[in-house]
């Protein structure tokens, strides 16, 4: 049975204050993350624009990973919820770089299977996967394949607006392949050999 | 002559060709020479760096070897969403020596290399603005978009973080405004020019995009514009295709066309809409074009003065005051006009 | 290196209990000394317990005695720690001080390393060291320099004012300098005062009036220093008084001029930019000294050549055109800075939308707005200068505690904060919202008023505010200012509509701080703010003697501070005065004129204006009382001919020959 | 009563110090009035073993000019020390190893190498003189070059420096005044060891140019500045000149005449590292305290240690480059 | 005892701020490598160039050269002058075949115990790479080979 947060945070803290989370969210995240430099001022969750769909606001987030509430971080809807458009990264006095910190917690949440809806890993999964077979996104398969498989019904509904694109031209059928498939395909595979976690 | 590699990114092939096509119109007159990088590759849009690092920024850096290797300095990219990553790739290999040697150690096995710091990573906006300048812009218009009141749009990815310092101000930044302005468009107060169009959540969250692109419109609405203007094929995508089921969603009606700062840019330098790729939004265009189309006035735009009747006096603008010369914000008087 | 074997140098190692002892073995490194350094001159080497305790320094003292010793070297802890007391010791056996080196084997050795082996090698070789460098010093004296009774106070707010009253109330002359017309400073500019909520200015102008007109204190205001020269006990201070245009000595200060003046201007100074004043003013009607100043820029003789209506109505003919400005000199033995600061620009926070959201409003402003003698007559009002807001919204932290502009804490902003709290409630019963990231009330009686005013219903969110915008979401936003942010205690995002915001904003060190720095040869810190002497032990102090420092040039601080800052300042100057002489180190750096070329590349490289060119003799010439004693251009002469005393070269270059002396044995 | 014998020695140098000791003219009478030539091969003929004969310190006074380049120099070093009552190591070469001393930048290896295929050598055979070679009339040897070159000081004790590429005339005359005058009684021999024929202090001390407050923004050759203003300092003008670090004596003859001064009559009195003054000195007047800009500036000094080092290498601290000292290294 | 090579280090320290963070590492017992030798300047600015290539000839492998961090120096500026004495003095160096490396400049202020501790364990480790300097052995090996110098062996008749 799983634990409330607060129960998960008093085992945690009858043991001893651990922060290998916070430093394995660290590590894993592009340039410095200054993580450890929050001061819980709640800028981040003011600013973002979808907060209203979250579960946790990004400051609850970050007390979390202090805390060493991995599952509850890991499944948290709040990285997948995450626009990109940077308002808290630029606003926060700490210079944390939020919006990387949440790319990493859905590459750990992806890498541990754990997230309530598979909808938003599987597109950015499917995404890639066209990236690594032609080295272009591919975004009429992309589509098809991922409304196929999560929601039909919108398909339906959007089958118009979908076809409006493709008149237009602005759908391609058939995806691009560049010339160099070889070579990118030899760098992503060393690049999968290679993790960020120890410096 | 100013010369560009170019990066066009996945979307100027597809959704975005009206972007491309515009680009490719006003290029020339402009002074803008592309060279496009050869062979290069999706910038993993910010799909990527949410399931593998390394890969991620592998995915980025290659194109940034592939660019390195004209000899030439300048990356030009039309599309936020690439310039930021292209622009964070070269910053972050820098940040962090451990990521750049990673990127590198993966680089090599396609012989490639890059050292970050060695290019410059620079939007069309920014190139247009900076390089161009809004006199040589203002000289070429030969059609002023008087009549037309444009909502400037600029999301999020250009002004936002703004790793290498180029942007007026990550909140309200003034560059579209001052493009469009230079074009002749009358700009309409828009509070919303930098916020987000929902991104990648019309795929996966529909009902959090939806409502950030119902606050988008109506704000738009509400300040009276007849389209709106973007730098961002995203933005443009989820503004015009999601428009209907936004539109659905809430039981609204808006109309709200959105088009490139290129194709308005081209109308104002005398290309045919036709050549500018008009016609591929999914939300009409016709009722705003129509606005200039008619009638093609040659007077200049003069920018209204409004003078601080009564009460209170309003802070300084900081452009006028001597200690922040830099400053490129709107001031007060801006902002109301 | 010196073999002079007439030296007789005595070498003493501490235990330190088990401090040194358990990591450097203390046996060896004395035989080393007794052996290995005999040639060196080293005539006895010993080890104790604790060489620092009284029977350690009475060996000392008695070795010298009886032994002659003519240089000593004590093996030990940090010379920060102990350079004084085993100086003294051989002061008290009548060696001179500067005769007796530490070598430092606690803190450098048995404390940082943990092999046994390594860290006796180590000792040795920081023993020989010292050793070697003990030889070339060189017995040195203090220095004495007279001081001048008459003190230069710099900076006409609170703490200025503060010090030169103390200093004046002693009997001793002050000369105050003020750039504005008025002193006064900011805290004219209040309204009420936290925690006890008096008038600034009921408490304030008294003191104003009697520096301006106490017998001691000769007030310069509208004036600036424009050049330091000489030394702690000695300086003479170049003062640029700017024309007033109007001759003071007929000015009665009776304000016709001002009140026919036709041109109203926006006043960006006092009333902080929500006010107007005319173009002939004065900061207010309790401005001291009274005489009003004319801003050219505004003034329509000076600008287009007609008007004079001020020359016209002045029944005393105190107007001067003509008027240019003019510098005085001035001999001064002490100078105090009270600088203060400068307030933060809230412009730079877009997000706030301060500069392009009317009813978006600084602290500064509101405390003019507030005031009784201000723009609004004390209402509190909308920029349109009528309405009265139903709901306010007060924001912490503007500016401050932020990387992306002000990296610290402004220490006065949450008391400021919750004071604008009381008034807006006091005054209109509104609803107010107070936007904290932390509420910092530490001082006396603070947290007391916190707790008033959570008495009085203001309603506190914690959650730093991300957004103040009037991009209305919904129709019940529309017309307001909406404040978004994390209500961090609940973890959801709010969005606030308010009619009004106040935004708190921070000190920063005054724009010019850093060439007023250079003028006084003071230093300022990475965030702009001076710097002091010691940051706890010495805060009114700077690292150029005889210069002085209070109130906020430091860095922020409220009040009460900044007037204990301005009589400790006082006290400080007093205590040099009545001392009549001050003693420095001697510490010093020489030029040997006989060896200097006159080629001048020391000349631009003393931050304390030491040293000076004579332009008769083609030399280079440093005045020691002005020298800190830093090297720096006993490094730079190409020529060789400056000496620096305490660290010559001959000794720097003898203690490195020691410190290496295990590696080139061996090689030989 | 005979005279006091009087020699002259060259060793590693060109010859300029002989020709500028002919320099002082009529004064050279005085010498032969004064003295006995006991030996000066430039002048007149005679032979090691003449001065072998010598007793020791028979001969008064020997200026030796030249470096100690090779085993020869080293051997009559120790011989005229022996035979000398006072040894004046005379001029840049004896006294601070001069151009000679660059040779310490390299292993002698590679110049030798340069020396013998250089495009102006006629060597097709590519051969390379041996210090032992047999002839049909037997064997004969030449002296082995030294792995690098030394100053005189540093072989054999010396009396008095005088330094200068070459000694001015004047102040050679003067020196020559001063034993005649010692001879005489009339005056007192100076300490051993001290530095004769020139001033303590620096060239600036005789230089006429204007000198101000020094902010340099640049450094560039002298031919890029132009027109060189003639009455301010050279430095000032952003041409290193090495005049501030460089003994005095010379009357500032370079700088008088719109050529920045560089540094033959070496380092002033009681300064350890010639080179370091020269470093410290062109720091301490860039005006800049960003590092990137810094090296911008520095760029204008192209060969730094050839500048600082260009008389004084083998009398520095260094003593030579790394590479001098190759064969040490496994 | 290991086969490493263990270098010697001189560190020149100013008085307000390393000298201080030395007092502090020593204080907090931090540890660091025994190779680097303290000397005592009352500012980086007091550094003569002298005194690195006294300690470089003179038998240390490295310097390491401290000071008090930009805008934070006690007598106001001086640290800049040692920071560009620092880098006209590592290109005299490199003209000398001597690895710039070898003299390395870092900020520290009082407070940076820690800071310095890690300066001066990854400065040894750099010189560790780098090597023996030997220096001095060099000039002393080639001053016992002149004074050895047999003088049986050497002269040559030069006639003419």
């Amino acid at each position: 049975m799983s634990k409330t947060p607060v129960e998960h945070v008093h085992a945690r803290l009858d043991h001893d204050e651990d922060l290998s989370l916070l430093h394995e969210v660290s590590m894993k995240t592009a340039g410095v993350s200054r993580l450890e430099m929050c001061i819980q001022c709640g800028s981040c969750g003011g600013s973002c624009p979808s907060e209203m769909d979250m579960d946790h606001t990004p400051r609850t987030l970050f007390a979390m990973l202090r805390a060493g509430m991995r599952e509850e971080v890991l499944l948290s809807n709040t990285p997948w919820i995450c626009v990109s458009c940077y308002h808290c990264v630029v606003r926060c006095p700490q210079n944390v770089h939020i919006t990387d910190v949440m790319y990493s917690l859905k590459s750990m949440a992806i890498q541990e299977k754990k997230y309530r809806d598979s909808s938003a890993p599987d597109f950015s999964e499917t995404f890639v996967e066209m990236v690594e077979k032609y080295g272009r996104s591919y975004e009429f398969g992309l589509a098809t394949r991922h409304y196929l498989k999560h929601s039909p019904l919108r398909m339906i509904r959007t089958a118009a607006m979908g076809l409006g694109m493709l008149k237009k031209g602005r759908l391609n059928m058939k995806p691009t392949t560049i010339k160099g498939m070889e070579q990118l395909t030899a760098i992503l595979n060393k690049a999968k050999e290679m993790e960020l976690a120890h410096e | 002559m100013s010369d560009y590699i170019f990066y066009p990114g996945c979307a100027m092939e597809s959704n975005a060709k009206a972007y491309y096509d515009s680009l490719m119109e006003i290029a020339q007159p402009l002074g803008i020479n592309l060279q496009e990088i050869d062979d290069w590759n999706c910038c993993g849009a910010t799909e990527y760096v949410g399931i593998n690092l390394i890969p991620a920024y592998s995915l980025i850096a290659r194109n940034l070897a592939l660019a390195a290797k004209t000899g030439q300095k300048t990356v030009l990219s039309p599309c936020s969403a690439c310039y930021l990553n292209l622009a964070k790739a070269d910053y972050y290999m820098a940040e962090r020596p451990a990521l750049g040697e990673k990127v590198n150690e993966a680089l090599a096995a396609g012989n490639l290399q890059y050292t970050p710091g060695s290019l410059d990573i620079r939007h069309l906006l920014d190139v247009l603005i900076n390089d161009i300048g809004l006199d040589t812009l203002k000289a070429k218009v030969v059609r002023p978009l008087k009549g037309l009141r444009v909502a400037p749009y600029t999301g999020c990815m250009v002004p936002r973080p703004d790793y290498n310092k180029r942007w007026s101000d990550p909140e309200h930044p003034t560059e579209l405004i001052d493009v469009l302005k230079a074009i002749g468009a009358e700009v309409v107060a828009f509070p919303g020019g930098a916020t987000c169009c929902g991104g990648h959540m019309t795929q996966i969250g529909p009902d959090t995009a939806y409502e950030l692109i119902r606050r988008l419109i109506s704000s738009a609405e509400k300040s009276k514009a007849d389209i709106m203007v973007t730098v961002c094929p995203m933005c443009q995508l989820n503004v015009d295709a999601y428009q209907g089921e936004t539109n659905s969603h809430y039981g609204t009606d808006y109309e709200m066309p959105i088009v490139f700062f290129s194709q308005l840019v081209g109308l104002a330098l005398g290309f045919p809409p036709e050549k500018l790729g008009f016609g591929s939004e999914i939300t009409s265009t016709e009722k705003a074009l129509s606005r200039i189309g008619m009638d093609i006035p040659e007077a200049a735009i003069t920018e209204g003065k409004q003078r601080q009747q009564e009460g209170l006096p309003m802070p300084l603008c900081m452009r006028k005051t001597a200690k922040t010369p830099e400053c490129k914000r709107p001031c007060a008087e801006e902002a109301k006009a | 290196m010196s073999n002079d074997k007439t030296n007789k140098i005595g070498v003493y190692v501490c235990h330190c209990g088990t401090n040194i002892s358990h990591t450097v073995d203390v046996a060896k490194v004395r035989d080393w000394a007794a052996e290995g350094l005999g040639s060196e001159g080293v005539v006895i080497a010993r080890d104790y317990k604790f060489m620092c305790s009284s029977p350690g320094q009475e060996l000392i003292e008695q070795d010298i005695k009886e032994l002659g010793l003519d240089r000593v070297v004590v093996a030990a802890c940090s010379p920060h720690l102990h350079e004084l007391t085993f100086r003294n010791a051989s002061k008290r056996a009548g060696l001179n001080p500067y005769l007796t080196e530490l070598a430092s084997i606690r803190e450098q050795v048995s404390w940082v390393h943990t092999d046994k082996e390594a860290a006796t090698e180590k000792a040795k070789a920081v023993v020989t060291g010292a050793v070697e460098r003990v030889i070339e010093n060189e017995p040195l004296e203090e220095l004495k320099v007279a001081i001048h009774p008459d003190t230069l106070v710099v900076g006409g707010g609170i703490a200025g004012i503060q010090a030169a009253l103390e200093i004046a109330n002693a009997g001793k002359k002050v000369w105050l300098v003020e750039r504005e017309a008025s002193i006064g400073g900011h805290m004219a500019q209040f309204d009420k005062t936290f925690p006890t909520l008096d008038c600034a200015a009921c408490i304030l102008t008294p003191r104003m009036f009697e520096a301006g007109n106490h017998p001691n204190i000769e007030l310069m205001t509208w004036s600036e220093v424009t050049n330091v020269a000489g030394y702690v006990g000695n300086f003479s201070v170049t003062i640029k008084k700017k024309p007033r245009y109007l001759k003071e000595e007929l000015c009665t200060g009776c304000r016709i001029c001002i009140e026919k003046c036709p041109t109203k201007v926006v006043d960006q100074g006092y009333e902080a930019g929500i006010g107007y004043r005319k173009a002939i003013y004065t900061s207010s009607a309790q401005a001291v000294p009274k005489y009003p100043v004319i801003d050219t820029e505004n003034c329509n003789f000076f600008q287009k050549g007609t008007c004079k209506v001020c020359e016209k109505s002045c029944p005393t003919e105190a107007i001067d055109y003509e008027q240019k400005e003019e510098f005085l000199t001035v001999d001064v033995g002490n100078i105090i800075l009270a600088t203060g600061y400068d307030l933060f620009d809230a412009r730079k926070v877009s997000n706030y939308g301060y500069g392009r959201l009317p009813n978006v409003f600084t602290s500064i402003e509101f405390e003019r707005m507030c005031n009784a003698a201000g723009p609004t007559s004390g209402d509190i009002v909308l920029r349109d200068g009528k309405t009265t807001p139903k709901t306010v919204g007060i924001i912490h932290c503007v500016g401050s505690r932020d990387r992306n502009y002000n990296n610290y804490c402004s220490n006065i902003c949450c008391m400021q904060s919750l004071k604008f709290a009381h008034l807006v409630k006091e005054r209109t019963g509104d609803t107010v919202y107070d936007f904290y990231i932390d509420m910092r009330t530490p001082m006396k009686a603070y947290d007391e008023f916190y707790q008033r005013v959570l008495e009085e219903g203001t309603l506190f969110v914690r959650g730093k505010v991300a957004q103040v915008t009037d991009a209305a979401r919904k129709a019940s936003e529309e017309g307001k200012l909406m404040v978004q942010v994390e209500d961090t205690l609940i973890g959801k995002q709010r969005r606030i509509p308010v009619d009004m915001v106040i935004l708190s904003i921070g000190m920063e060190p005054r724009h010019d701080a850093k060439e007023t720095g250079k003028l006084f040869g003071i230093g300022c810190s990475a965030n702009g703010w001076f710097t002091e002497k010691h940051a706890k032990l010495d805060p009114i102090s700077t690292m150029t003697e005889g210069i002085f420092i209070a109130g906020t040039a430091t860095g922020p601080k409220d009040i009460p501070t900044s007037v204990a800052q301005g009589s400790a300042a006082a006290a400080r100057v007093l205590n040099m005065i009545m001392r009549g002489e001050v003693t420095l180190e001697p510490i010093k750096a020489s030029v040997y004129q006989g060896q200097c070329s006159g080629c001048r590349i020391c000349n631009s490289l003393c931050p304390f204006n030491a040293i000076t060119f004579l332009e008769d003799r083609k030399v280079s010439e440093i005045n020691p009382a002005l020298c800190q004693g830093c090297g720096t251009c006993v490094a730079a002469c190409p020529a060789g001919a400056i000496s620096g005393t305490g660290f010559s070269n001959d000794q720097i270059l003898a203690q490195i020959d020691g410190l290496l002396m295990d590696v080139t044995l061996a090689d030989a | 009563m005979s005279k006091p014998k009087f020699a002259m020695y060259w060793s590693g140098s060109c010859g300029g110090c002989e020709i500028a000791v002919i320099n002082i003219h009529e004064k050279i009478l005085d010498v032969d009035a004064n003295f006995d030539i006991a030996f000066w091969p430039v002048a007149m003929d005679a032979k090691v073993k003449d001065v072998e004969a010598l007793e020791d310190e028979e001969i008064l006074l020997c200026l030796w000019n030249g470096s100690i380049r090779n085993e020869e120099n080293e051997h009559m070093a120790h011989l005229m020390r022996k035979k000398s009552k006072l040894l004046v190591s005379f001029g840049s070469c004896a006294t601070e190893g001069c151009i000679p001393g660059l040779g310490n930048l390299f292993p002698v290896a590679e110049l030798i190498d340069t020396a013998y295929t250089t495009l102006t050598t006629d060597n097709p055979d590519n051969i390379r003189p041996q210090t032992v070679t047999q002839v049909p009339e037997g064997e004969i040897t030449i002296p082995a070059m030294k792995d690098r070159v030394h100053t005189l000081a540093q072989v054999v004790d010396v009396d008095y420096f005088m330094p200068g590429c070459p000694p001015e005339s004047h102040q050679i005359a003067a020196v020559i005044d001063l034993v005649i005058e010692v001879l005489q009684g009339k005056a007192e021999l100076p300490p051993k060891g001290a530095v004769i024929g020139a001033g303590h202090s620096t060239v600036c001390e005789e230089c006429p140019r204007q000198r101000n407050l020094k902010a340099i923004k640049a450094f560039r050759r002298i031919q890029d500045v132009a027109p060189l203003d003639p009455e301010l300092c050279i430095l000032e003008q952003g041409v290193p000149c090495n005049g501030p670090a460089t003994r005095s004596g010379c009357k500032a003859r370079c700088p008088s005449v719109g050529a920045q001064c560089i540094g033959c009559y070496g380092p002033a009195e009681g300064v350890v590292d010639y080179g370091a003054r020269l470093i410290t000195a062109f720091a301490s007047v860039i005006d800049s305290k960003d590092p990137e800009e810094i090296e911008q500036i520095l760029d204008g000094i192209p060969d730094p240690a050839g500048q600082f080092y260009r008389f004084n290498l083998a009398d520095s601290l260094f003593q030579a480059g790394a590479p001098a000292f190759k064969k040490n290294e496994v | 005892m290991s086969e490493q090579f263990e270098p010697v280090i001189i560190c020149f320290t100013c008085n307000w701020c390393s000298y201080r963070a030395a007092d502090l590492a020593g204080t907090a017992r931090m540890h660091y490598a025994p190779n680097v030798r303290l000397v005592r300047l009352m500012c980086s600015g007091r550094l003569d160039p002298t005194f690195i290539m006294k300690a470089l000839s003179g038998g240390a492998d490295g310097v390491l050269i401290t000071g008090c961090h930009p805008g934070e120096c006690h007598y106001i500026e001086q640290n800049y002058k040692a920071q560009s004495r620092w880098l006209l003095l590592r290109r005299v160096l490199k003209g000398l075949g001597i690895a710039p490396e070898r003299v390395k400049l870092t900020w520290t202020s009082a407070s940076e115990g820690t800071k310095l501790t890690k300066e001066i364990n990854s400065f040894v480790e750099e010189i560790r790479d780098q090597g023996p300097l030997a220096w001095h052995k060099n000039l002393q090996q080639e001053k016992q080979e002149t004074s050895q110098h047999n003088p049986k062996q050497a002269p040559v008749e030069v006639t003419v």
